[in-house]
């Protein structure tokens, strides 16, 4: 049963999800923005709020369970994604987001990311993505560009950075989607979509860390280049993007995606945004500026067997099957010899 | 089923009456040693005797036929009086090729009965196992031993020439053969056994077929063959009278959460990644889903371990086992638990080590981890096992501690509790004690960290209660609010509040039952599956008049009491352990009493034999 | 330096390959035709067999090292990507093969596969993919199909699966390819093209448990299938499978792979395997029999900067800007006080 | 630079002369103050003094500006004589807003030095702070206090109105300000510190010459002002001649993995994923590549330990180092460092737990978990420095038996001897041990597990030496050959050969140096970062005339061969540890004495204070 079906939820307002606690970033972090953008939302999703989870692992956006007056469980470092596996599986009417960083998410914690994604246990999880490790004050992350200069790098990372959707999509996710702190109605949708999905909703999240790296995503901060290069997803929409005056089209030639000016392509060859296939989301996800638009919105949202949907239906079958377990008739089972 | 045995018929035979012998069945890893002596095993217990197993196989899946490594065996002990362990030499080996023998002969007592598959002892076989000479020539042999040569493969066939089987399947059953002539040998009903061919082969008449011919074929053969001019019997052992069942350790832990779970009514949360000889857990829990037991094969141990804390935190039992490594790889998870005060129940199925060790070997070297291994201060309840059937009250109680000090438990269970079995007397579970959860749902005054002034457990909250909504982790709190605190006195107090937690349960401990004199010249305390060897050596010197008793631990953390005191009652302390030194540097370090250890790490139980080396020189004795 | 440049290989036959140990697997196990074959390449690579190093995680297949007589480490489950990464950069100059398997390196294993895939370590990676753990008896794996029945899940298993070659390429692998332990000479020439490879080569080798998994991957084992399903990639060759009386082609519908009817596809239109098209491997990696042919070859071979290569230059940049390090001159630099 | 530092000016105002002082700059995150008293230290080691220093600072990167949780201090005791600790109670603080005042003012000794930057005490502040009412305004604080209040904000401002800055850049060098009124105050020479903003702002000739006017301009306010009627000087302390510098222990650690490096011919592999207080290290050595350090920035700390493992077996010095629960999740990599018998060093910078805990402060509670933190029996060697400088030698020590012994070596260390600085008296690298690296290359009568009769130590063999290919693993293997083996004997041959190992090192360890007389009332033992506490509180009980001594462990295991013995010379022994009683249970069970432990753990540094009242309890007497 979902949450809602459970009980009727209260109206809720944004006050009602605000904490008590101090709220403890540095001053201009993004990860306000984000932290006001979900619990603006939270009232939307017509849920309870008693039957509303934060898990999150370690790491300045883990601090996020803090401020949300729901439950909460700031865990250990990378772990984040099992242990809501096994809140779910507990208790699969509670609604469960998971909080994480580049390196919460997919430094320390890739393999439970890599495993509750083709699991696809139904969570949402928010990845805030600031390309850098914040709490630990400064030093690159698997999603620091190759050459970073940090504490740890003084000359320059030598890591090859992974790309969280492309990552995602690999493991079998069946819900992608990015989004940007600094344009919080966006934030809201996507929040939206991957509350609803059935499975587990994957949000990159870009943030800024105004302290250890500043404007990292400036090419979509800036609005000069955000015009050029945000590629706004939209099922069933093309893959149009650019000024109005210069619109560029997103199309396919042979197997790559192709730039070219919109007004040189016929209607028909247009690439028509389908969230439902994966190959396109692939491709697309691999996509950035300069030499590509920056895509941005769902990428991906597809059907599939949802884990602890299985789990309850094998027990309950088994249930109906043969009854409730009974130890007493357990014990005597089987085997067994009496002495007097 | 339930019934008292009846002896098997050929009696005309002289038969011997024994109170108790140990016998071992060894072959190929793919000769069906295990079955044959689960077999044997049933059939004891069908005829009243107490017993107690070693299964030994070898770590690789099906290691190649005739090799040394290759070697699997089964070996139990079964008499009239009780039996506290497989024992220490055999009265009887039966080998079913070269390599058997070679790797097992040792073992057998001179004068022992010694059964080989003659047609075994081929050149191939021979090589395999690096005998220049087929060591059947070898007069000395006989010498040495009741030496009894059986073609056990050519009876087998023959008995079963005329079945629609191919030779592979026909060959396959010579291992009925080998179990229906021990059978005979040691006046075992075939009752139980053939009860399980017809079971087991249900859906295939021939193999059922043959299976049964060649097991009476082998009886048939000890009762009329020249060779064997006598045979044994042994009477019913004393034992509480009631209704038994063989158990094994894994199963028993796993049926000790079953009823936890029932009795609870929680669902458990069970998180593993297979691992030797843990998995079986896994295996037995996946079955039984009726009992709302969820498991989850997780990527790794350390998802496994979180996962059962996330169950903990949603108002499940969360659950977790491993061994060896894997258990090395929880302490991070453990960490959590202790300091979001969670239950937890971690169980640890010990095995040789260290890093991968010997998975297949069994171990008691984990003790210190388990008291120790997390960073900081991090307290855990400590629980260990005595007997195979033990597991199952020691799991149950592991759960109801849990849930009730909010505080992760640590079972110390081990390879050798894990395969091994016992007949078991069943318990009524209603006797159980209670395991009573109350989740706290009141509002007025609530606070996550607020806590029991007997247990000094913080509340249980079920995420999904209205009003209580609230936020923990892995920082340091507040005691009573919980929230983030880098206070300097609170850190010191709730380091103190957490081990006084644990310490606290030293009120659930009942007094230490001693076995032996309350005052005397040696106690010898053992915790774990040592406690048949120890049992067995302790009374042997009793029995010689020695000034011994014997205390078995199944509390490490706290411990017990009434321990110290018991302790000062006594001339000297022994301690043995498979470790190079345990719990003996912890009572050394709690008491300070000069407690001595005798320790031997091979991978196998302790012999009641060698402790009762010890125990008289530590008396300045002879045996 | 690459070893071969080092020193001159002496002329090497497979016997030199075998080490003294017995073998352990189970009579049938698919893992002696891995050996064999690799025993049997050996020679070819043109690599003294003192500069050779295999390591292992643990599980069946991890038990390779023991078996060439090479240098060798049977290390702890998951850790060999992590363990050769260290290696590696220690002896840039050593030649460095990690052997896992589906659960060592993808379940326990995961996250170090991710971040060695991404650093590009020239390492040659074998992952002997039997859908199932061997060496634990018999439980299913994170390549088992959902539903499998295993001792540890008696009603079926119900975690989706991954799929090892799309994983890899989503976590930014430049060489990634499978072959199967019953063709021998495809196997041999993959492991060449791995072993050649500047980076991490990653293989897939479809592997038969035949104790607990057997005929797991027969619709490529049996005859008459196979030649209704592989598809050999080869660069620059179109992507054409199945009977020589009815060949298919793979093509590209929009932005979707679809199986035709060879004879209904113009020349010019027909899917052309392009090893450097990331793009194209991603959708290549995701298909398999029935609906789609079963890949199998190099599916993507690209160019990228090397980690230990990167901080071999840092290196020799600071030694040679420099001078080699000094203690004696370190410790009195910077602020010094003398107290007489 | 090299020089006795000459008093600054000002030496008309009465000066008295003092042979210690302790003085804590307080203030915001963003106020500078970690900054502030480097400087100061930097000023008082030119002056000659002896010292140590206490850096505190939030696990926030930025918390809110006037929070409470968002205040940072840097404490420094520095004097004439030895100075072994920061000190515990203050002689002045200087405040730079409400909070900062709210937090440390208990510390501050009745009648001690306060100076308060009146500006920052607005309305916003005083909330924030959670006072109701100004604290300045309140009579008693200048009663009990030597109370100063300056308008820091306001004269820094007016000293550099002129220059081209807006006010955010100019409000930032107000710490300035403060320095040079308390440089002028205890006669601290203002070079050092002229020196570093030349070179710090080379690039910002105008933030230089703010920094450097408003540091003159609150030397020349102390001088000048009539408010303050005396300052101090603090004679230099009679030290050892050489050449010094300031060290902190971090910057220690790596730069004897430097020395080990040069000194070996090896490059460094040094593993390791960042961790507070851990990361500093990384830092620090990712800025040496000139002395081959290769560092890897892993995954995770598995990774790290692992990817260190590797380069070992490749013939490198493969080290790591973490913190709290980073510690926690390296045991499985480090038991197949043991069983694999390969030279490993792993750095901990112990931090307050358990799990996260509290990342930014001290604790000495991993020592149980560095001895058995593993699943079997793995043992060993572990270390630890007593200061921030022995931190080099440790460190060298730990790479020179490692890679003798073929062992895993564990250093442990602290937050406070990690951040905290001494002056260090710089060693000639010339007199350190050799590190002779002996890789085997002889093929004649090679085996893996040969041993070194001496040490007991396997070859160390490079992959790429012809002839010697090999391999090992983490499964049991025999002895010598190291072929796996479940030989049950050889297993328990193995274990005792591990551990022996590891107890040969104890020929290593030098006769253990008593602070005291050699016999007495009571004994004193320590380890790790308590060092200066405990020194400072026993030489305070000696000059009292009490018959106390003390000892200091930098061998942790095996332990220092002579210590039994010591122990017995004393009636009484005492164990001060900022842990629950780790290393008293460890001696205890060693030894069978009757030793207490005095433990606080508050993430604080032990006083030498309580140490001393604990000493005067358990010898009766007062204070
Ligand atoms: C086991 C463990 N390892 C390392 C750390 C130290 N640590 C805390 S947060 C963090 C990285 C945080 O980076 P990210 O997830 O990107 O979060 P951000 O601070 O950037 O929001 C690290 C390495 C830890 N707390 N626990
Ligand atoms: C830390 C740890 N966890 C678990 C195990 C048990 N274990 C050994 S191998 C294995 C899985 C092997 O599967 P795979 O990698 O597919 O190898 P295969 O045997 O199938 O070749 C497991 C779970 C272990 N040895 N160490
Ligand atoms: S360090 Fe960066 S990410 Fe962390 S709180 Fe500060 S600004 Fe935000
Ligand atoms: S269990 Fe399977 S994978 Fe392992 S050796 Fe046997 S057949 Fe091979
Ligand atoms: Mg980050
Ligand atoms: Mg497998």
């Amino acid at each position: 049963m979902s949450p809602s079906e459970a009980k009727e939820a209260p109206k809720y307002t944004k006050k009602d999800f605000e904490s008590d606690q101090d709220v403890r970033w540095c001053p201009g972090c993004g990860d306000y923005a984000i932290l006001s953008a979900i619990q603006k939302t939270m009232p939307d999703l017509g849920i309870p709020k008693e039957d509303i989870v934060f898990i999150s692992g370690i790491g300045c956006s883990s601090r996020f369970p803090y401020y949300m007056n729901t439950y909460g469980f700031h865990t250990i470092h990378g772990r984040a994604p099992a242990i809501a596996t096994g809140l779910r599986v507990a208790r699969p009417e509670l609604k469960i987001f998971v909080v994480t960083g580049d390196g919460d998410g997919l430094s320390i914690g890739g393999n439970h990311m890599l495993h509750v994604l083709r699991r696809n246990v139904n969570l949402t999880i928010l990845l805030f993505n600031n390309r850098i490790y914040g709490l630990t004050k400064g030093q690159y992350s698997p999603t620091s560009e190759l050459g970073k200069v940090t504490k740890s790098t003084p000359v320059g990372s030598v890591d090859r950075p992974v790309n969280p959707l492309s990552f995602a999509l690999g493991c079998g996710a069946t819900f992608v989607a990015r989004t940007v702190d600094r344009t919080i109605p966006h934030m809201d949708e996507m929040l939206k979509r991957a509350a609803a999905h059935k499975g587990t909703g994957f949000i990159e999240i870009l943030q800024n860390c105004n302290v250890y790296n500043d404007l990292a995503w400036n090419v979509i901060y800036d609005r000069e280049s955000k015009v050029q290069h945000e590629l706004r997803l939209e099922h069933g929409k093309p893959l149009l993007f650019g000024p109005p005056d210069d619109r560029r089209a997103l199309i396919m030639q042979g197997v790559s995606p192709k730039v070219v000016r919109a007004k040189d392509v016929p209607e028909s060859a247009l690439w028509v945004h389908d969230e439902t296939n994966v190959n396109a989301a692939k491709l697309i996800a691999d996509l950035f500026a300069p030499d590509f638009p920056i895509p941005v919105g769902v990428l991906a949202a597809v059907e599939a067997p949802v884990y602890e949907d299985l789990i309850l239906e094998q027990e309950q079958k088994a249930i109906s099957d043969r009854g409730p377990g009974d130890i007493a008739k357990l014990l005597t089972s089987g085997d067994t010899w009496k002495i007097s | 089923m339930a019934q008292i045995a009846t002896p098997a018929t050929g009696a005309e035979k002289s038969r011997k009456a024994l109170d108790r012998a140990v016998i071992r069945f060894a072959g190929d890893s793919g000769d069906g040693m295990q079955l044959t002596g689960e077999q044997f095993t049933t059939e004891s217990a069908w005829a009243g005797n107490d017993l107690a197993t070693l299964p030994n196989f070898p770590a690789e899946i099906r290691a190649p036929a005739g090799t040394l490594f290759g070697v699997s065996s089964f070996q139990l002990q079964f008499g009239s009086q009780r039996v506290y362990t497989p024992g220490d030499r055999l009265d009887c080996l039966v080998a079913m090729n070269p390599a058997a023998l070679k790797v097992h002969l040792s073992d057998l007592k001179t004068g022992g009965l010694l059964i080989v598959n003659t047609q075994a002892f081929d050149k191939r076989n021979l090589d395999k196992a690096g005998y220049a000479a087929n060591p059947l020539d070898d007069a000395t042999l006989a010498e040495r031993y009741r030496l009894h040569k059986v073609d056990m493969t050519g009876l087998t066939l023959e008995a079963i020439k005329d079945l629609p089987l191919n030779t592979k399947e026909k060959d396959r059953t010579k291992n009925f053969f080998a179990l229906g002539l021990v059978s005979w040998i040691y006046t075992r009903p075939l009752e139980p056994t053939l009860d399980w061919i017809k079971k087991r082969f249900i859906k295939n008449k021939d193999i059922a077929e043959a299976n049964t011919r060649v097991l009476k074929a082998g009886h048939a053969f000890g009762e009329t063959a020249e060779i064997f001019v006598e045979h044994y019997a042994i009477e019913a052992a004393e034992m509480a009278p009631g209704l038994y069942r063989a158990m094994t350790g894994n199963r028993a832990l796993a049926w000790g959460l079953l009823a936890a779970a029932q009795r609870s009514k929680l669902p458990v949360v069970y998180g593993a990644y297979p691992i030797t000889p843990a998995s079986d857990i896994l295996h037995e829990l996946a079955m039984h889903k009726r009992f709302r037991v969820r498991t989850i094969q997780a990527e790794d141990e350390i998802a496994a371990v979180t996962a059962a804390i996330g169950a903990s935190f949603g108002g499940a039992i969360g659950v977790t086992a491993s061994s060896g490594p894997g258990i090395a790889l929880k302490g991070e998870g453990i960490g959590l638990a202790v300091t979001a005060e969670l239950p937890l129940v971690v169980l640890n199925i010990q095995r040789a080590g260290p890093s991968t060790g010997m998975p297949t070997k069994t171990e008691q070297a984990d003790l210190m981890q388990a008291l120790y291994g997390r960073n900081s201060e991090a307290p855990v309840i400590v629980l260990a096992p005595a007997t195979p059937g033990d597991c199952f009250f020691i799991a149950y109680e592991a759960v109801r501690l849990a849930a009730k000090y909010m505080v992760p438990v640590i079972v110390l269970s081990d390879g050798f509790l894990a395969n091994g079995s016992e007949p078991w007397l069943i318990p009524d579970p209603n006797t159980l004690p209670p395991i009573e959860i109350q989740f706290r749902t009141e509002r007025e005054g609530f606070f996550p960290y607020l806590r029991d002034p007997a247990t000094l457990a913080r509340p249980w909250v079920r995420p999904g209660t209205p009003g209580l909504e609230h936020r923990i982790g892995g920082i340091e709190k507040q005691d009573v609010t919980g929230n983030i605190s880098y206070d300097p006195e609170n850190h010191d107090h709730m380091v103190r509040t957490r081990a006084e937690k644990v310490r606290r349960v030293a009120q659930e401990i009942p007094p230490t039952s001693i076995n032996g004199p309350a005052t005397g010249d040696l106690l010898v305390v053992g915790w774990g599956g040592t406690y048949g060897a120890i049992t067995a050596a302790v009374e042997q010197a009793q029995t010689a008049g020695k000034s011994v008793a014997s205390v078995h631990l199944r509390h490490l953390n706290p411990l017990p009491p009434d321990l110290g005191h018991i302790l000062r009652e006594y001339r000297k302390v022994l301690v043995p352990e498979i470790n190079s030194g345990q719990l003996v540097r912890v009572l050394r370090a709690e008491y300070l009493v000069d407690a001595v250890g005798f320790n031997r790490v091979r991978g196998l139980p302790l012999a009641s034999e060698e402790i009762h080396e010890a125990i008289n020189q530590l008396l300045g004795g002879k045996a």
